[in-house]
């Protein structure tokens, strides 16, 4: 019952700055809510015994995308045009709550100790992490050793948005600032 | 009835979840799409991890008691990898409006279609002109 | 324990529920960016009184993180009021330095 | 904002106190909730509270672009070669078994250096997406500055140029 508590808690003051962020038209508010949320968010992982989860959720949601975020509105205009309320949209998203609301029913129930998805390879990885790696954090083990493609694939995948990110923008390494220099130093003495 | 009041978790997150959904398919500002893809984002992430929990579990992290219930690690390990690709794409992502803002002056979806389309026009009618002169 | 929990639980979710009215409302930024922080603080209570009633207080880290992370955010935040910019906010600095 | 003295002070306390933290999350993965990306980000966020408090261009100092660029290739490079070396050690891509003396042993040896390759590309990663982000405007006004002495390089006239500044600050 108190695991109800805490969860619905969470997930309906989630939900309050979630519909607050939408609402808000000043987007500096909104980043800051989002920055909240994904501190909020991340108390939930760590609820839900997901401790590796929260401490990332905690570092790159409310750490590093909000930086990015506020960065990002120092160059666009940091003011929402208004707009009403989107008919289409909302039925969109109200229908899709609708099927997937139908879908979840088929899920095993929450908590549920004999669900499938616990008695597939998840004990052995629990069991296998004693024995063979020696590594009390199931989680590691699972990420570097078991499943250590996925890692290296998703490793690539980071440094190849660096790459986006540096082409798209540029500047980051400035090669022609010695260029500049010499330049201005030419103009000074033609100048002088 | 049994069954529904199993899955309360599942769908606290759906009703999350879709307020992500709309932010991104209704909202014409970037920033705010940007927003609105994080909080969806986030509730996939709950809803996996809802999955993943066990009642009376605790966290996988070996006590060395062999009658302890973990929770599954198995999605705590696919969303670990999938909030740090989604920071990065995330980053892509704000990277692009920077530079539609810098080359039309508006990060507004509708203003933007229409200056496209204005463009796209003005095109379409040099390249008459210029097959009616040739 | 378990009466014990829920209402501390409910105490903190009554006072993040407060700061997050605060950071809408809020006629200035400072104010926003005090419940922001205060939502932030509250999220670190949570966990060190969650760690705590759940038996294993070794995720005090998260805790510890949650305010390293609260701190830092809070300064970009603040940068970003005043300067409204998180880079270089003095004109033609790197002149000077080139 | 390095000229207010309680964010100088604060801040030069709890840079070293982020990085330390940052070690022992890499460091302690093993143990506790912690590992490679959440390190990367931790460490990453004390240099870019660093670069927000003293500036851009002492932060570039502190961590130079290019020794970052190569910091982001060596984490890649770290991981896939630590699978590549399990490979001539006779056993299958990324299986770390053969790495050490014994299996468990090899097994730790193999996840160390794999974390600390994710922890390497990560925060170096960060770092340049912060730099790249924050550095923006200022790379706008010298790229127009360099423009504008391109355009007015072969007569080098002054009040053209300056003429052309003005017209790309704005």
């Amino acid at each position: 019952m108190s695991g109800f508590l805490v969860n619905a808690s969470l997930i309906s003051l989630l939900t309050l700055i979630a519909i607050l962020a939408l609402r808000l038209h000043r987007l500096f508010a909104v980043v800051m809510l989002s920055g909240a949320f994904s501190l909020v968010a991340a108390t939930l992982f760590v609820v839900l015994d997901a401790v590796d989860v929260a401490f990332t959720e905690a570092a790159v949601g409310a750490g590093i995308s909000s930086i990015l975020a506020l960065a990002t509105l120092s160059l666009v205009p940091a003011e929402e045009k208004p707009h009403s309320i989107a008919f289409v949209p909302a039925f969109l998203a109200l229908a899709t709550a609708l099927m997937l609301a139908v879908a979840v029913t088929d899920l095993p129930a929450f908590g549920d100790v004999n669900a499938p998805i616990h008695n597939h390879v998840a004990p052995e990885f629990i069991k296998g992490s004693a024995e063979d790696i020696g590594i009390p954090n199931v989680v590691t083990s699972v990420l570097a050793s078991y499943r250590g493609y996925d890692t290296l694939g998703e490793t690539v995948v980071i440094f190849t948005a660096a790459i986006a990110v540096l082409l798209v923008l540029g500047g980051y390494t400035r090669p022609h600032r010695r260029k500049i220099k010499s330049r201005k130093k030419g103009e000074d003495k033609n100048a002088g | 009835m049994s069954s529904l009041a199993g899955q309360w978790n599942y769908f606290l997150v759906i009703a999350l979840m879709m307020i992500g959904f709309y932010a991104v398919i209704a909202r014409g500002n970037m920033v705010k799409k940007m927003v609105g893809l994080t909080i969806f984002q986030t509730s996939v992430f709950m809803l996996y991890i809802s999955m993943g929990k066990v009642s009376n579990g605790t966290a996988p992290i070996l006590t060395g008691d062999p009658q302890t219930l973990y929770a599954n690690p198995l999605p705590h390990v696919l969303i670990l990898t999938a909030i740090v690709v989604g920071v990065a794409t995330t980053a892509v992502g704000y990277a692009l409006i920077i530079r539609v803002y810098e080359s039309y002056g508006t990060i507004e979806d509708d203003e933007l279609i229409k200056m496209i389309e204005a463009e796209d026009a003005e095109d379409s009618e040099d390249m008459n002109g210029e097959t009616q002169s040739a | 324990m378990e009466g014990a929990l829920a209402i501390t639980l409910i105490a903190l979710g009554v006072a993040a529920t407060l700061a997050i009215i605060r950071a809408t409302l809020g006629p200035t930024s400072f104010d926003r960016v005090l419940a922001v922080n205060s939502v932030g603080s509250i999220a670190v209570l949570l966990i060190a009184v969650y760690g705590f009633f759940d038996g294993r207080p070794e995720f005090l880290d998260i805790a510890m993180l949650y305010a390293l992370i609260n701190f830092i955010g809070t300064i970009a935040i603040l940068k970003f009021f005043r300067f409204g910019t998180l880079g270089d906010h003095v004109l033609h600095e790197d002149e000077e330095d080139a | 904002m390095q000229d207010d003295p309680v964010i100088r002070v604060v801040s030069k306390v709890m840079i070293p106190t982020v990085m330390l933290f940052a070690l022992y999350v890499q460091f302690h993965g093993d143990y506790g909730p912690g590992g490679g990306f959440q390190a990367g980000v931790i460490f990453a966020s004390a240099f870019v509270l660093n670069a927000m408090i003293f500036g851009l261009n002492r932060g570039r100092h502190v961590w130079p672009a290019n020794l970052n660029l190569l910091a982001i290739c060596a984490g890649v490079l770290l991981y896939g070669l630590t699978g590549i070396a399990s490979l001539f050690l006779g056993a299958n891509y990324l299986d770390y078994d053969v790495l050490g003396a014994t299996a468990k042993s090899g097994q730790h040896i193999g996840i160390l250096l794999v974390e600390f390759g994710v922890g390497l590309t990560v925060a170096s990663v960060m770092v340049a997406l912060f730099f790249t982000f924050a550095g923006r405007l200022t790379h706008i006004r010298l790229m127009s500055k360099m423009q504008a002495h391109e355009e007015a390089s072969p007569p080098a006239s002054k009040t053209k140029t300056k003429a052309k500044k003005a017209g790309g600050r704005s």
